[in-house]
């Protein structure tokens, strides 16, 4: 009899034990074998093939009666001259400039050199030349003041800083450069408010800007599938996808609508 | 047992087994017990073998990452120059360091043998001498004294590192190493010298790295990697005996407090998809900022995430996730909950540019929903409070005053009847004193008088005050707004009461019959389409907001005015708009009643009430002779009033007259049981309602809600369900609440602070769900359509609201400026100064957001980043009281004309106009009160140099700056300088117009226009040629011609401006001549 | 340099000297090991164990009965018991095991003793002290704690055994009324205990228990008469046990102080009693021969002629 | 059936004593019955046969010639103590690391625990209290229960089954002990620790325990049910009916001993019948009292400006 007891305890003590080995394997289990994890390294952008390079072309139009550029009054300031007039919409003939053009998508994860050579802003009376601009992340800009009065150059960015500096009259040009991707950035002079521009910045040498006929050329594009984008500063952007071969030379034409048409 | 009866069972049986056995067990467990205590009690083990493992693989990437940007700055040309020189410096001194150092090596070596040998003989002397010191008599001394001498005489050998050997006496030898001792001292100077050129260029290379990394440098992260792999297992512990508290948690969390930004996924074992436990673990505080102001070794971790910092046993238990614990970590999401426990007294929390949001808009909101309408919270709408006590003193001294003259009269008396004079005299003087005490007395009072105005002024409500009901609102509208209020307005305010039908009607019954009557008087309609303008121009959508749903623009302060059209009278809607302040009848909070034209005519008095007139003509007691809204006024004329209202009553659905007639409402009937369910109700908490003016507060106090007992949240018939999860868990089914709840349905146990919260916000009746209650047991609390994220906000602001444990020392009651910046807030937040002004870096303001400022973001009311530093704070205090500046023309900016948006007039209390006064200097570390800097005098030639630069083509100020010519104001953008002078701080004027960009970013003033050169700032541009030999500091004279301006010297200056429309002034040459002449001159104009 | 001498001129003897050792040596550590080794083949002869066991082990009677005898712990027990008497399934061992539950429970609370602070302030963090900092300190309090709850149970098993099998009767009757008296104590223990953590679970069972102390009658202020008698809340039974009104940083004081040291006191005294009784009364109870009830009415056997 | 709340009453860290008693309780009297069973069995035999009375050991364990009467305490006893002990701190020590000693939230005189429960060995007095007035369960109850079971030894006047393990010898004495340790003393800790949940309400085992329950029960007074009113009338009424009932009650303990245990009350002096007599009847009021409580929701029979029963 004393023995039964015993045995009932000794039985329960010995799965409890049991247990307690089957525990402490697990746990061994548990620990990871494998230690120092590395990061994936980015995939290597597969060179671009100069002997391949295809080309996109085009105008871009507007469509409808293109609106009257407002008059703008510069007698504010006796040093801005020339033109006085809105570059809101620039149509001639029908013809839309200022319409930035740029690979908006299918390059994958390339990365290109940023130029070296700096890309130039100039003002001369009392605007913006040119009135769209194109530049690489990165890429410098110098900003130059032709005019007898001082401007100031303040960008209103939403992706990249914002700054805001003085530039007396014949002083040094201002380097600057944007790092981050941001199309139609807009920047402006507080003391002259009409004058304004935009600076478009991109990640791939692939951008033009239409001049005054509507014209854009895209060079030096490996043959693939891309989505351009043309983008105007008051009528938006409008996308288009096209397929380049090698040394292809497509045209990619592109209209704009007068707004509320 | 029987069948062996030879053998006797008892005495032959054998244990030993059952002892074996038994043993056996006794030690297994005793193992178990050992392993227990040191692994199974501790799994902070593991948690440390696994960061042994995976910090130091981090440290690896991070290190090379490191040596990659160090290459990259050590690319840096600046550096290569530093490279360069320290490379000379060290060819340089190359040859003459070599010898030096063989000097050096040379001595050293020489040194070492001498020394060898003096220390032997040294110590011997030294022991013989001491055998002489402490030997009796003359004999025995003399005799020592022979035996020294004859040592020190003695020749001892040297050999010399050239195999030279010299024989030195005692004193010879000390001789020599002294003197080769000096020797090397001298050489090892001289060899320092020497290389002074090459160290210096040396350490400036390693500043320059440090200098110009932004990461840390991989000598630092070898650092941290080492300690890391010595690391041996213990426990990591905060203890703060002060405050009780024991924090063990970076036992696990070892990288809390790590420079290095450190995030789950980077601890995370190679190829695992999902962060681990461990990885979980193992990262970075998420806001080491904060760390930096609340000292871990201080503060430790648990007054602010909670948990049970002891604990180290197990995860759920060091969390505190466990039945018993009163205090579980709060979850991610809620973590804000913890500031509260010592920032309770504060309205915002900010810290640099970040805002802590949570809880942040928790407080606000607790405030804009009118919560503390119906429950109390320690430091909202104390108002009435303080005015209580106030009233209770006030009492107190007027009998101190009246004993006080009685007890002088008694003196005075006492006096007269004195036996002798001396003692006449002392009851005398003493009867004088109580004069003079009742003369402070006198003083007192009247701050109280102060005091209780402000009070008075400052007390508002929620809602809109109902006695104006029947001057105000379309009667038909009121039963259906009443039935739900976000269907007419569905961001509205006004919570939903569920009531019924009858409760409807009785209660608008009540409010119509006990509005006032009052005639109002007539306007006559305005033009609509300016009236629009004028609401969108004059800064109306910072507070409210117009159109619904995607079309909604403006802020969530104030109400939605789409609809308002339906609901509002004109002529009040004008009086309004012109000035919401304006009060139908001033309510006396002594009789308790609205006081009429009868009672002003009862005294002979014009019925005139405004903040200068605010005395009973019954009893000249403080009247509150304003609405109680927030709502400024904006200081439009009259017309304008009349367009805005015109505007308004143009947005609707559909026409006022297409409500249903609710003829129910005249029925007197009805009154008595609406009062009653208006008191059931509690509206009296939001709304000024007649008669219910000192209603108290229906709901339980929220100060400490957070550490109440979750036994005494009734989860009624959802306890058991809430304690079990599962399917059946959640018990809200209505899909509009459910959709409320920041996780969505519950499915886990939420038998905790935070479900409960979550669960009443988000239908404030849930606890009633399936219980049969009559409609005085129903719960109250009304449903206030909160969003999710509105929810969360207020769960965490509730879950924090702790009665904490911790020592008063910890909660955050500075005693010094910082005070000023609590108080601020709380009027900040009050009236909404952030929908149009920025006050903290980076803080998006209501009108930012506006479409009609995208393009014109010169058009947005000024940042207020420094505001303290900016201007002369007395200047602000008349500022505030009146943003005119003027009390003529009121129909403007003071400051900034040229903003169509408008700075309201708030009719600050002068409490309030205190407080952030002190709050815009506090906030800017500027010292209170302000002395004005004096600044010097300019002569007549700095003048004109001044000038001539001012209006010269390089510095065109007054092209942008007002001038007061309307012509030119037209198109300016900037103040007008004449301000300057009582409105700013010249220091603060001298960092803004070299760079203002730092200080108010995004500001049309460019930066750029002055540059340092030889510790002074000169123009950057070109300068007139009066300046050529000029020695001063430009920027000064700027700013010091700026504050001595005076209307005839701008109309001097603006006359000078190459100005196309007015007359070019001849005495200027051609600002674009005269630059291309005089470059020579121009210090900055050449770069 | 006067030392080299001196040598010189001993060498020669001490050589001598040196051989004639080890020759001895050679001899003499072999007879020792042997010794050694005879001796550590009987450990029961060494002057360590004499020293500590007072006589020698033979397997005789003699050192059996003097085993017990000779043990200021075993001498509880006579020497020889009857030969049934060690029937587990008779005695169920209960006494046994509450006394040496009752010998953990000293020890395992005399260590708990070092740890604890009968304050209000400490008490609840003394506990968690114990929990999470003191190395076994978890252990040692679940061991109290389990300890006493068993040793309830093994206080009430061991009564009904003795119930059970008659125990109680001559001349056992005062034993029993010892045993009675230990029960209470054991409980008293265990509930003055329950309070020492300070946590709610302690402080609402005592709440309840002491609320009943109100109702005494006489001396509680809620009981019969006790208003009559002038009781009040502050004066009555209750507040003598908890030294006030509440459950507050007083009754803590005293319960600690009833549970370490006033009711282990007085419940070691019976003990010592009741054992000694156990003894005195002709040692346990049985197994004895049944009884027929023809032999009910006469002159009663001791019970040591019980078994022929 | 809610089992989740049966396992978290079972499984409460203070409630697995009680959860192991069950078990140990019926082994023990199973192992106590087994002895008694055999020794009865052996009684009768002697009692019918007079020479096996004689010569037999009068034991239900062999005995052989050759084998000693008395055996040595050292080893025979002390190895079977030891190795208890041994087996004791095992059981003790495995405890001890599966299962924590409750420690709940620091106390709050303001925040009263529902249910708030005495510890375990205390809840049938607390039980109690449901059907007594606190002076009655509280302390008088105590007090009688202590001193029932000290004066046990001197009311049981049957000389047999001393030292063994017997029924028939024994039927009363055991029965009552029976009745008075496990129906009454266990069940109603079994009550108070498994049935008894939020506001001491009666759950049935299996029951959600809801702290919103609510249950209408209206306890009446017994002179109510009379329709008498009067305090005096109340108080003469109640003294009546708990005279009655130990009157009545002890004429029929009388009554029954008398034929039944003629010979034990041969043996009894008038205070030990009495006494013994009045116990009795406390303990078998206790269950009576449970049962008006429970089923005729009688709460008092006496009342009187002092006390109520």
């Amino acid at each position: 009899m004393n023995s039964k007891k015993g045995w009932m305890v000794a039985v329960s003590v010995l799965a409890a034990c049991l247990l307690l080995l089957i525990a402490a394997c697990n746990k061994k289990e548990e620990q990871p074998a494998n230690t120092a994890a590395e990061q994936p390294a980015a995939p290597a952008a597969t060179p671009i093939d100069q002997a391949t390079v295809a080309t996109i072309d085009g105008t871009v139009k507007f469509e409808g009666t293109a609106p009257k550029p407002a008059k703008i009054d510069m007698s504010q300031d006796p040093a801005c001259k020339g033109m006085n007039e809105s570059e809101n919409i620039v149509v001639d003939n029908g013809d839309l400039a200022n319409v930035f053009v740029y690979v908006k998508d299918g390059l994958g994860n390339r990365a290109f050199d940023v130029p070296k050579e700096a890309i130039e802003l100039d003002q001369q009376g009392c605007k913006y030349h040119p009135h769209v601009l194109g530049v690489m992340a990165g890429q410098t800009i110098e900003i130059k003041n032709d005019d007898q009065t001082t401007h100031n150059i303040h960008p209103t960015p939403k992706d990249n800083r914002e700054w805001n500096e003085s530039q007396p009259p014949s002083t040094a040009p201002l380097e600057k450069s944007f790092a981050r991707e941001e199309i139609m950035l807009p920047v402006k002079c507080n003391q002259h408010p009409w004058m304004k521009m935009y600076i478009n910045v991109v990640k791939s040498p692939f951008y033009a800007v239409t001049d005054k006929s509507g014209k854009y050329e895209i060079k030096g594009l490996p043959p693939g599938t891309y989505t351009i984008a043309f983008v105007q500063e008051k009528l938006g952007e409008q996308d288009q996808t096209v397929t380049v071969g090698p040394k292809e030379t497509k045209t990619v034409d592109q209209s704009f609508k007068a707004a509320g048409a | 047992m029987a069948e062996q009866p030879e053998q006797d069972p008892i005495t032959s049986k054998s244990y030993a087994a059952y002892y074996l056995l038994a043993i056996v067990i006794l030690l297994a467990t005793l193992f178990w017990a050992l392993w227990d205590e040191n692994w199974g009690q501790r799994p902070w083990k593991a948690f440390q073998e696994q960061w042994k493992e995976r910090y130091p693989a981090f440290l690896d990437r991070e290190r090379s990452k490191s040596a990659a940007s160090e290459a990259d700055v050590e690319k840096n040309p600046d550096y290569r120059a530093l490279e360069q020189a320290y490379e000379k410096a060290k060819d340089d001194t190359k040859a003459q360091a070599a010898e030096m150092r063989t000097q050096l090596d040379d001595a050293n070596a020489r040194l070492l043998a001498v020394q060898a040998v003096f220390t032997d003989r040294r110590a011997y002397v030294n022991a013989l001498t001491y055998e002489l010191e402490t030997s009796a008599g003359a004999a025995e001394k003399a005799s020592k004294q022979k035996q020294i001498d004859q040592y020190k005489a003695e020749l001892a050998t040297v050999e010399f590192p050239d195999g030279s050997r010299k024989k030195f006496n005692f004193q010879q030898l000390e001789e020599t190493y002294n003197e080769i001792r000096n020797e090397k001292t001298k050489r090892s100077l001289e060899l320092g010298d020497v290389l002074k050129p090459v160290t210096a260029a040396s350490t400036k290379m390693g500043d320059y790295v440090s200098q110009h990394m932004v990461e840390l440098t991989p000598q630092q992260i070898d650092g941290l990697k080492n300690r890391a792999e010595d690391w041996d297992p213990k426990i990591v512990q905060i203890n703060v005996a002060e405050a009780n508290i024991v924090d063990r948690c970076e036992s696990c969390h070892m990288n809390t407090r790590e420079p290095l930004k450190i995030t789950p996924a980077s601890m995370a074992l190679k190829g695992e998809k999902t962060p681990d436990e461990y990885a979980e673990a193992f990262t970075s505080h998420a806001q080491p900022e904060l760390l930096k102001i609340h000292d871990p070794e201080k503060f430790g971790c648990s007054p602010c995430h909670q948990g049970n910092g002891r604990a180290t046993t197990s995860v759920e238990k060091a969390h505190g996730n466990y039945e018993h614990w009163l205090w579980p970590l709060f979850p991610q999401e809620n973590v804000q909950a913890g500031c509260q426990n010592c920032h309770a007294a504060d309205m915002v929390l900010v810290s640099g540019d970040l805002q802590w949001e949570t809880i942040n808009n928790g407080k606000d909101l607790f405030r804009q929903k009118g919560c503390m309408g119906c429950h109390r919270y320690e430091g909202y709408d104390k108002e009435p409070e303080e005015l209580n006590a106030i009233g209770q003193q006030i009492k107190q001294i007027e009998t101190q005053k009246i004993d006080n003259l009685k007890e002088s009269a008694h003196l005075m008396k006492e006096a007269d009847a004195a036996e002798t004079n001396e003692e006449a005299n002392r009851l005398n003087t003493q009867a004088v004193d109580l004069k003079v005490a009742n003369s402070k007395l006198d003083g007192r009072l009247q701050q109280l008088d102060f005091e209780s105005h402000s009070l008075l002024q400052d007390m508002k409500k929620v809602g809109p005050n109902l006695k104006d009901v029947r001057l105000k609102l379309n009667k038909n509208w009121i039963p259906v707004w009443l039935r739900k209020p976000t269907d007419f307005r569905p961001t509205t305010k006004m919570p939903n009461f569920r009531l019924t039908e009858h409760q409807i009607e009785a209660i608008s019954a009540f409010i119509w019959q006990s509005g006032l009557t009052d005639p109002l008087p007539k306007h006559k309609p305005g033009n609509v389409a300016h009236g629009q303008e004028l609401f969108e121009e004059r800064g109306c959508l910072a507070c409210h907001s117009i159109g619904e749903g995607d079309q909604m623009q403006g802020g969530t302060f104030a109400a939605n005015l789409s609809r308002e059209g339906e609901k509002a009278n004109y002529d009040y809607l004008v009086r309004w708009i012109h000035n919401a302040r304006e009060r139908t009848r001033p309510y006396c909070p002594y009789e308790k009643k609205d006081i009429g034209p009868e009672d002003y005519a009862r005294k002979g008095l014009p019925f005139q009430f405004d903040l200068e007139h605010s005395r009973c003509p019954n009893d000249g007691h403080e009247l509150q002779v304003q609405n109680m809204t927030v709502m400024p006024s904006l200081r439009l004329s009259e017309e304008d009033a009349e367009d805005i209202a015109s505007f308004l009553l143009t947005q609707k659905k559909k026409e006022p007259s297409l409500y249903a007639d609710a003829a129910y409402m005249d029925d007197p009937g009805l009154k008595a049981e609406g009062k009653k369910w208006v008191q059931y109700f509690g509206c009296a908490g939001c709304h000024e309602i007649a008669g219910l003016e000192d209603e108290g507060r229906i709901g339980t106090e929220l100060t400490f809600e957070g550490s109440k007992p979750i036994e005494r949240l009734d989860f009624a018939l959802f306890t058991v369900p809430a304690q079990r999860g599962g399917p059946n868990a959640e018990p809200i089914q209505d899909k509009e609440d459910l959709a409320r709840l920041p996780d969505g349905p519950a499915r886990e146990p939420w038998y905790n602070h935070k479900g409960f919260f979550e669960h009443k916000l988000a239908e404030p009746n849930v606890y009633d769900q399936g219980m049969v209650k009559s409609e005085t047991e129903a719960l109250r609390m009304p449903n206030l359509h909160l969003s999710k994220e509105q929810i969360l906000d207020l769960t965490t602001f509730l879950m924090g609201s702790e009665e904490t444990s911790l020592p008063d020392s910890y909660q955050y009651k500075p005693g010094d400026a910082r005070q000023d910046i609590q108080a601020g807030w709380w009027v900040v937040r009050k009236y909404n100064c952030m929908g149009c002004h920025q006050l903290i870096p980076g803080q998006q303001t209501v009108l930012m957001g506006l479409k009609q400022y995208q393009d014109a973001q010169e058009q947005l009311p000024p940042k207020l980043l420094t505001e303290g530093a900016r201007v002369d704070p007395e200047w602000l205090r008349r500022f505030l009281s009146n943003p005119a500046l003027s009390a003529t023309d009121t129909n403007r900016n003071g400051v900034r004309p040229y903003l169509k948006v408008r700075m309201p007039t708030f009719s600050f209390s002068d409490n309030e106009l205190r407080t952030l006064v002190r709050f815009f200097q506090a906030l800017s570390q500027q010292p209170m009160p302000y002395i004005p800097e004096q600044v010097p005098v300019l002569t007549t030639k700095e003048t004109d140099m001044a000038r001539s630069l001012f209006s010269s083509a390089a510095a065109p100020c007054l092209k942008c700056h007002a001038t007061g010519d309307p012509n030119h104001d037209r198109i300016a953008t900037a103040p007008n300088f004449l301000l300057a002078k009582d409105r700013l701080k010249p220091d603060w004027v001298e960092r803004w117009i070299s760079d203002p960009q730092a200080i108010s970013p995004g500001t049309s003033m460019p930066s750029g226009l002055f540059e340092e050169q030889n510790n002074r700032w000169v123009f950057a541009g070109p300068t007139p040629s009066s300046f050529q030999g000029y020695t001063g500091d430009h920027r000064k004279l700027l700013t010091d011609y700026i504050f001595q301006l005076t209307p005839e010297e701008q109309r001097r200056v603006a006359a000078a401006m190459p100005h196309a429309k007015t007359a070019r002034a001849h005495r200027f040459t051609n600002p674009r001549q005269r630059s291309a002449e005089s470059p020579p001159s121009i210090s900055g104009g050449t770069r | 340099m006067a030392e080299e001498n001196n040598d010189k001129n001993g060498k020669v003897g001490l050589i001598d000297r040196v051989k004639d050792d080890i020759q001895a040596m050679k001899v003499d550590i072999p007879t020792k090991a042997k010794e050694q080794i005879e001796g550590l083949k009987d450990p029961t002869k060494t002057q360590a164990y004499t020293s500590i066991f007072r006589h020698k082990h033979d397997d005789t009677p003699r050192n059996r009965a003097l085993g017990v005898l000779s043990n200021v712990f075993l001498h509880l027990h006579p020497a020889k018991i009857n030969r049934d008497a060690v029937r587990y399934s008779y005695t169920w061992g209960m006494g046994g095991i509450t006394f040496f539950l009752f010998i953990v429970l000293t020890y395992t609370g005399v260590l708990l003793m070092f740890y604890y602070h009968p304050t209000k302030v400490q008490a609840f963090r003394d506990v968690l002290y114990l929990e999470h900092d003191v190395p076994f300190g978890k252990i040692l309090r679940n061991m109290h704690r389990w300890a006493a709850h068993l040793m309830v149970i093994a206080v009430w098993l061991h009564m009904f055994r003795v119930f059970l099998t008659g125990s109680y009767k001559k001349p056992r009757e005062f034993n029993w009324n010892i045993g009675v008296l230990l029960l209470v104590f054991t409980l008293l223990l265990s509930f003055t205990g329950y309070l020492l953590p300070d946590d709610q679970l302690g402080f609402w069972a005592v709440t309840v228990g002491t609320n009943m102390a109100r109702a005494t009658p006489l001396l509680g202020h809620e009981g019969p008469f006790g208003h009559q008698l002038g009781m009040t809340p502050y004066n009555d039974v209750r507040f003598g046990l908890l030294g006030g009104s509440i459950v507050d940083a007083n009754a803590l004081l005293r319960s600690y102080i009833w549970h370490c040291i006033g009711i282990p006191i007085v419940a070691s005294v019976l003990m010592i009693v009741h054992f000694w009784r156990v003894r005195k009364d002709g040692g346990i109870s049985g197994p004895a021969p049944v009884m027929l009830p023809q032999e009910a009415d006469k002159p009663r056997r001791g019970p040591k002629a019980a078994g022929e | 059936m809610d089992w989740r709340q049966l396992w978290e009453i079972c499984s409460a860290p203070d409630n697995v004593p009680i959860v192991g008693l069950i078990p140990l309780l019926i082994f023990y009297i199973y192992l106590a019955w087994k002895q008694a069973h055999a020794n009865d069995q052996l009684i009768a035999q002697l009692e019918t046969d007079p020479a096996m009375a004689k010569t037999h050991h009068r034991k239900t364990w062999p005995f052989k010639q050759g084998w000693q009467k008395e055996v040595h305490v050292w080893p025979f006893l002390l190895r079977i103590e030891f190795l208890a002990a041994i087996i004791v701190t095992i059981i003790l020590m495995v405890w001890s690391i599966t299962l924590n000693a409750p420690l709940e939230e620091p106390s709050n005189p303001n925040l009263t625990m529902n249910p708030a429960k005495a510890p375990w060995y205390f809840l049938g007095l607390q039980e109690m209290l449901v059907y007594f007035d606190p002076w009655i369960a509280g302390v008088v109850m105590p007090t009688l229960i202590i001193i029932g079971l000290m004066v046990i030894p001197y009311i049981d006047t049957n000389p047999l089954g001393s030292g063994y393990y017997t029924w028939k010898q024994r039927k009363f004495s055991i029965s009552t002990f029976l009745f008075g340790f496990i129906i009454m003393w266990v069940t109603m800790i079994m009550i108070g620790t498994f049935i008894r949940g939020p506001g001491w309400q009666w759950f049935w085992p299996g029951q959600t325990w809801d702290h919103n329950r609510l249950i209408y029960e209206v306890n009446r007074d017994l002179p109510d049910i009379f329709g008498i009113t009067s305090n005096l009338g109340k108080g003469i009424f109640g003294a009546i009916v708990v005279g009655g009932y130990y009157a009545i009650g002890g004429f029929v303990v009388y009554s029954l001993f008398r034929r039944y245990m003629a010979k034990d009350f041969k043996r009894m002096s008038l205070l030990q019948f009495s006494i013994t007599q009045f116990l009795l009847l406390t303990m078998v009021a206790l269950p009576i009292k449970m049962g008006i409580r429970l089923l005729w929701h009688i709460k008092y029979v006496w009342i009187t400006p002092w006390f109520n029963i």
